[in-house]
């Protein structure tokens, strides 16, 4: 794994604070919705995983693309989709994000291109593919991050697509979060190779493996990456090694892992571990932080307020957005 | 005795893998996870990694394998999670599991039973909530069946295992936190004939697995005005059971079919043009189906309530055949 | 002017890729190949390597890619060889394609168009002989059109392309070395409308694509006989012209469907329950199908052609639904 | 690649003479039958690439399994399927080895366990993966010998199933026949990374790539990496450089390979390399050619008129080998 950055400013430390905590504080309020059945379907939590988005996709230009799974509430947050609109839309809101028709697993925004929030495994891969030719087919200079699970590497699809980017050259980044689980399912009982970046190299993709616990080191390698692609005109693959600390979804009891372990991992929340070092380096103090969770707390409940507040989609319009025109 | 459907197939599951060393149940987090509606929960500890064998996502190659398996004297369950994640195999099941048999002139039969859960109803959005039954009951070389009942649930595996060649079994993801009282005197011995769930003279009301439930309350919902519905529960999408279905119409002469499919290709439209081939002149009103909408499975309970079949549409289909309309 | 359904097919390419900068073709083996069934011949010299794209055998991935790339500003055209292989890449069309627009409340359109030869006929067995046409005209957010004459087949990717939504494109693959009189007069303003093909009082004869041939042989066939049959091409396939269908049926108040897909599930089902549904009154026989057997295609010929509909089955279909029996 | 093995004794190189010039003459003769319409539908020949089955298949013991593809002639009749039948078979009668059922693409033989005969490009590798399991799961020491093309490469079955196998320990022996073209579509342009070999190593599987126009190198290969699944219970993964001499199929106008290439590729091939080496190490005379040859024209020449005399199936026969039982 590439060794961690030394220095950033007190700026620079405080936005990552920022935006990690929106991402939790948003996701545990979620967790509350889903109890309260205002949220409803799967919900998939990405607390433990901030720093991956966190670190990556502010990284991005504007007219970059962004394609993600299931659990991409906080990539959509980092992308700059509303919290409001991002919690609409779980509630199932006309206002949210996707119009309220996709729910926690679709998250889409065409203004920031935000591709998804797609709930098939290993299925935004082509499709960034096919993002990254038309880029550069029509000679943009544009990136496509596609941010996927370590469990979608067992998928034909992964292989294909692998091949496809390194073979016609294209500027994607693959951003794998692996998180050493898919649903109750280990790493090593699904992958001959645990060595998850090595697949990435089998196709002549350059790749590595991040911390992915440490906003600094996500950031650094993203940002690496993100120059080669546009220099070198080549993907790039990046494994991330991460943990999520939350069941895979609401439904999750459990069993395959040891609350030992959990803990474990816990002690290296990307948000605690930060804000730690930001103050043993006297950069900032506990009243920062109580402001940004001061502020997150305002922008959570408000995003509430603004998702209770929305309307639901008249009955009537039950067959919209099937086809462009109606047939 | 009291259960729940997802205890009729974790007994059902748990019987085969006794009875039968050349049984196992491969899939994605059967094992450790307990299935992803837990249907095989402590099957693991029971039975060890072997055979109750979690798998990498790698639907085509695993599908594929079992269908290999089989080849080779093993007598596979092959759960794909949901009929979702089957559009990633198909290949498999439609070039392979059902033509191998044909192509080697008789030689080689596959024995494999894939069990998938099916259909909407829980919020899970437009790539989670596919019933796409009508597909397999289109492919010869397979045969589909869809359990219903507790009983059906806790008997079919068996009769499926027994059958030389590949059976796909769908399971209703609405069904499993059912309960009921599971009757121990009926016994599955053959999956290929439909039953009469109602016995009615007005009106045949044709469906199968998810939807009886809804098709014998609208009969009960029907009865209270008086009109007497007759329900038939398919159990066998393929081969269809012709002879039941069109007994019943020659009966009552008039049919609405349900099926959780997309209107346009479904099932139930299947079971529409056989009527009308084989029981035209028996009919005394325009068939008529109770389908989803066209449209892909909304999020919102509302939408998606809205774009499936219900207990009233069924009510209002059947009246308006049979001329009662308020 | 005299040319082949290849050519047209041809020239509707060249025309699309010089009109738009935008469109590009893209599919295992269209370029140095030369196509499969070498459509595609002579257009990699004149477009080059990045529009006419020659892919790996991932399926699934340029598919997905295809359906990228429409979102990303490019209007492709992805050939899947055959539908045969499109079972590998369905999850793409029928997770992504089909249902992007609707779970992102409309902000994204599909522009992609997929072509895909289908149908048997040629002796190339169980694996590479299905018409899963039906398949896809079940699935909403889908366009689906079989260009059954020269002139559609010439004009139909025009329209295809203007679509702003996915659109599958059939080509049966008897048709590519069939040769006609191309009349120019006639362009192709839109794809779903259906077509009558042969006005007629007596019968209906409803059917798309490579059938459409066989239909017209047998409705000349009737003729001699006396009986005027209707031929129907349906040309849009998803969604159906409910409208031409009934009009004729009405006008005739007979049918038969005829489709290439195995019997049960057949598109002729969907159209049979259609007409059953909305023109039940208006007919004076039972509707009747002719189909594929229920059989995996077999490799030799007198197997294979049983197994097909012929232009002998249709008509002695009609004449059963006519009762003119012999 | 693995250097050529020394020393063969005069048998053994008759036998692959013999056999290679079986499979040669069978096919030539198949293609003057595509010719006279006596064969329809497609037509794959392996000539040029004998040396792969011919070294490989007659290593396996009779409990084990081949799988293959729709190029499969060759390793029918190394499997010890009659020419007869697989004649019959070309022509559709019901003597065929699938009782006329498949034809070409699709030969079969229960007695031989030679599992056909798949015509969906890398359709076979999860087959081979479960039958492999099946012996794995009742502690057989059966192999199973998977062969497919270099196309297959690039489907994503190829990448679950070379997981599969690796991480479950299947006694599996893939053969990956790279005659550098699929189709028309070159190996260069449908992989980034062209050493399929080192694909294989990226799961851990034991690969190496062998000159596939060596029926000794074949051999030994195949010899040592049977060997290697028989004791370490590991799969075993050869790539076999080799050529396609003839069109794909009897379709193919062969627009995307220059004429000189093929050329080169014939100086190489396997039947006059062997003979040739043979010849000079006085093993043999032109006699012993000669001889063989006379035996096979006779064989072939006996089979042709067996498909010939075979019988077409009743159509009323049509709807049998649907279901085991009539449903
Ligand atoms: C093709 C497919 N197969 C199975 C599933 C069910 N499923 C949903 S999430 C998941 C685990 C995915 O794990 P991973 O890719 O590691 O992502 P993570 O959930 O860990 O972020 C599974 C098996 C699915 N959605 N799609
Ligand atoms: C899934 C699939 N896609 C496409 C085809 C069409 N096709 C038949 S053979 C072939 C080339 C395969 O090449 P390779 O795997 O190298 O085997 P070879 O023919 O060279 O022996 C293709 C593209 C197919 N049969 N299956
Ligand atoms: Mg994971
Ligand atoms: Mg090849």
């Amino acid at each position: 794994m590439n060794d961690k950055p030394s220095q950033i400013s007190r700026e620079q430390g405080l936005q990552w604070l920022q935006d990690m905590l929106r991402i939790r504080r948003m996701e545990e309020t979620c967790a509350e919705l889903y109890g309260e059945e205002k949220i409803r379907g799967f919900l998939h939590l990405y607390i433990g995983e901030e720093a991956v988005a966190a670190g990556v996709i502010p990284e991005l230009a504007a007219e970059d693309a962004v394609v993600a799974t299931y659990r991409e509430h906080g990539h959509a947050l980092m992308r700059g989709i509303s919290m409001n609109s991002i919690l609409a839309e779980m509630y199932g809101k006309q206002e949210g994000c996707s119009g309220g028709r996709g729910g926690s697993m679709h998250l889409f925004d065409a203004t920031t291109r935000f591709y998804g929030g797609n709930a098939i495994v290993s299925g935004g891969l082509p499709l960034a593919i096919g993002l990254a030719l038309a880029d550069k087919m029509q000679n943009r200079q544009r990136v496509t991050a596609c941010f996927f699970g370590e469990g979608a590497v067992a998928e034909g699809e992964f292989h294909e697509s692998l091949n496809l980017a390194a073979l016609w050259k294209l500027p994607v980044l693959f951003v794998c979060e692996n998180n050493l689980y898919a649903m109750g399912t280990a790493l090593a009982r699904s992958e001959s190779v645990t060595d998850i970046h090595r697949k990435a190299e089998s196709y002549g993709i350059d790749s590595s493996a991040v911390d992915g616990m440490d906003v600094m080191s996500v950031n650094t390698a993203a940002r690496d990456a993100l120059a080669k692609i546009r220099t070198q005109k080549m993907p790039v693959f990046l494994e991330m090694r991460t943990y999520r600390f939350r069941a895979h979804s609401m439904f999750d009891p459990e069993l395959y892992r040891e609350k030992a372990e959990v803990e474990q991992w816990k002690q290296l929340c990307p948000i605690a571990t930060l804000s730690a070092r930001l103050k043993a380096q006297q950069m900032i103090e506990d009243r920062d932080v109580a402001a940004i969770e001061a502020a997150t707390s305002q922008e959570v409940e408000a995003a509430v307020a603004f998702a209770e507040a929305g309307q639901w989609e008249p009955v009537e319009d039950l067959m919209k957005y099937v086809y462009t025109e109606s047939p | 005795m009291k259960i729940t459907y997802r205890e009729a197939m974790r007994a059902a599951l748990r019987e085969a893998l006794q009875r039968d060393e050349r049984v196992f149940l491969m899939g994605e987090d059967v094992g450790r996870y307990g299935g992803c509606y837990a249907v095989s929960k402590g099957l693991l500890d029971e039975f060890g990694e072997e055979r109750i064998r979690d798998t990498p996502l790698s639907e085509s190659a695993f599908v594929g394998a079992g269908i290999g398996a089989a080849l080779g004297g093993m007598r596979p369950i092959v759960e794909v999670m949901t009929v979702n994640f089957s559009l990633l195999c198909l290949d498999q099941i439609v070039n392979t599991a059902a033509t191998l048999r044909h192509m080697s002139g008789g030689q080689f039969s596959v024995p494999v039973v894939l069990r998938m859960t099916t259909g909407a109803g829980r919020q899970l959005a437009a790539q989670h909530s596919h019933s796409l039954e009508c597909w397999y009951a289109h492919v010869p070389g397979l045969r589909v069946i869809a359990p219903a009942t507790l009983e059906d649930m806790r008997g079919m595996l068996r009769v499926a295992l027994d059958d030389p060649d590949p059976v796909i079994l769908f399971e209703h993801n609405a069904l499993y936190n059912r309960e009921g009282e599971l009757n121990e005197d009926v016994t599955v011995a053959e999956i290929r004939r439909a039953a009469v769930r109602r016995a009615g003279s007005d009106i045949s009301l044709i469906t199968y697995g998810g939807n009886l439930v809804k098709a014998l309350e609208a009969a009960e919902e029907l009865a209270k005005s008086g009109l007497d519905a007759e329900v038939i529960d398919l159990r066998s999408l393929r081969p269809l059971d012709d002879e039941t279905i069109m007994a019943s119409v020659r009966k009552t002469r008039r049919a609405v079919l349900i099926d959780e499919g997309w209107n346009s290709g479904s099932l139930a439209a299947e079971i529409g043009m056989r009527i009308s081939e084989q029981a035209f002149y028996d009919l005394d009103a325009p068939l008529a189906r109770v389908c989803t909408a066209e449209v892909p499975i909304p999020y919102p309970s509302h939408l998606e309530q809205a774009a499936l079949p219900q207990v009233a549409t069924i009510v209002a289909k059947a009246r308006e055949v049979l001329g009662k309309n308020v």
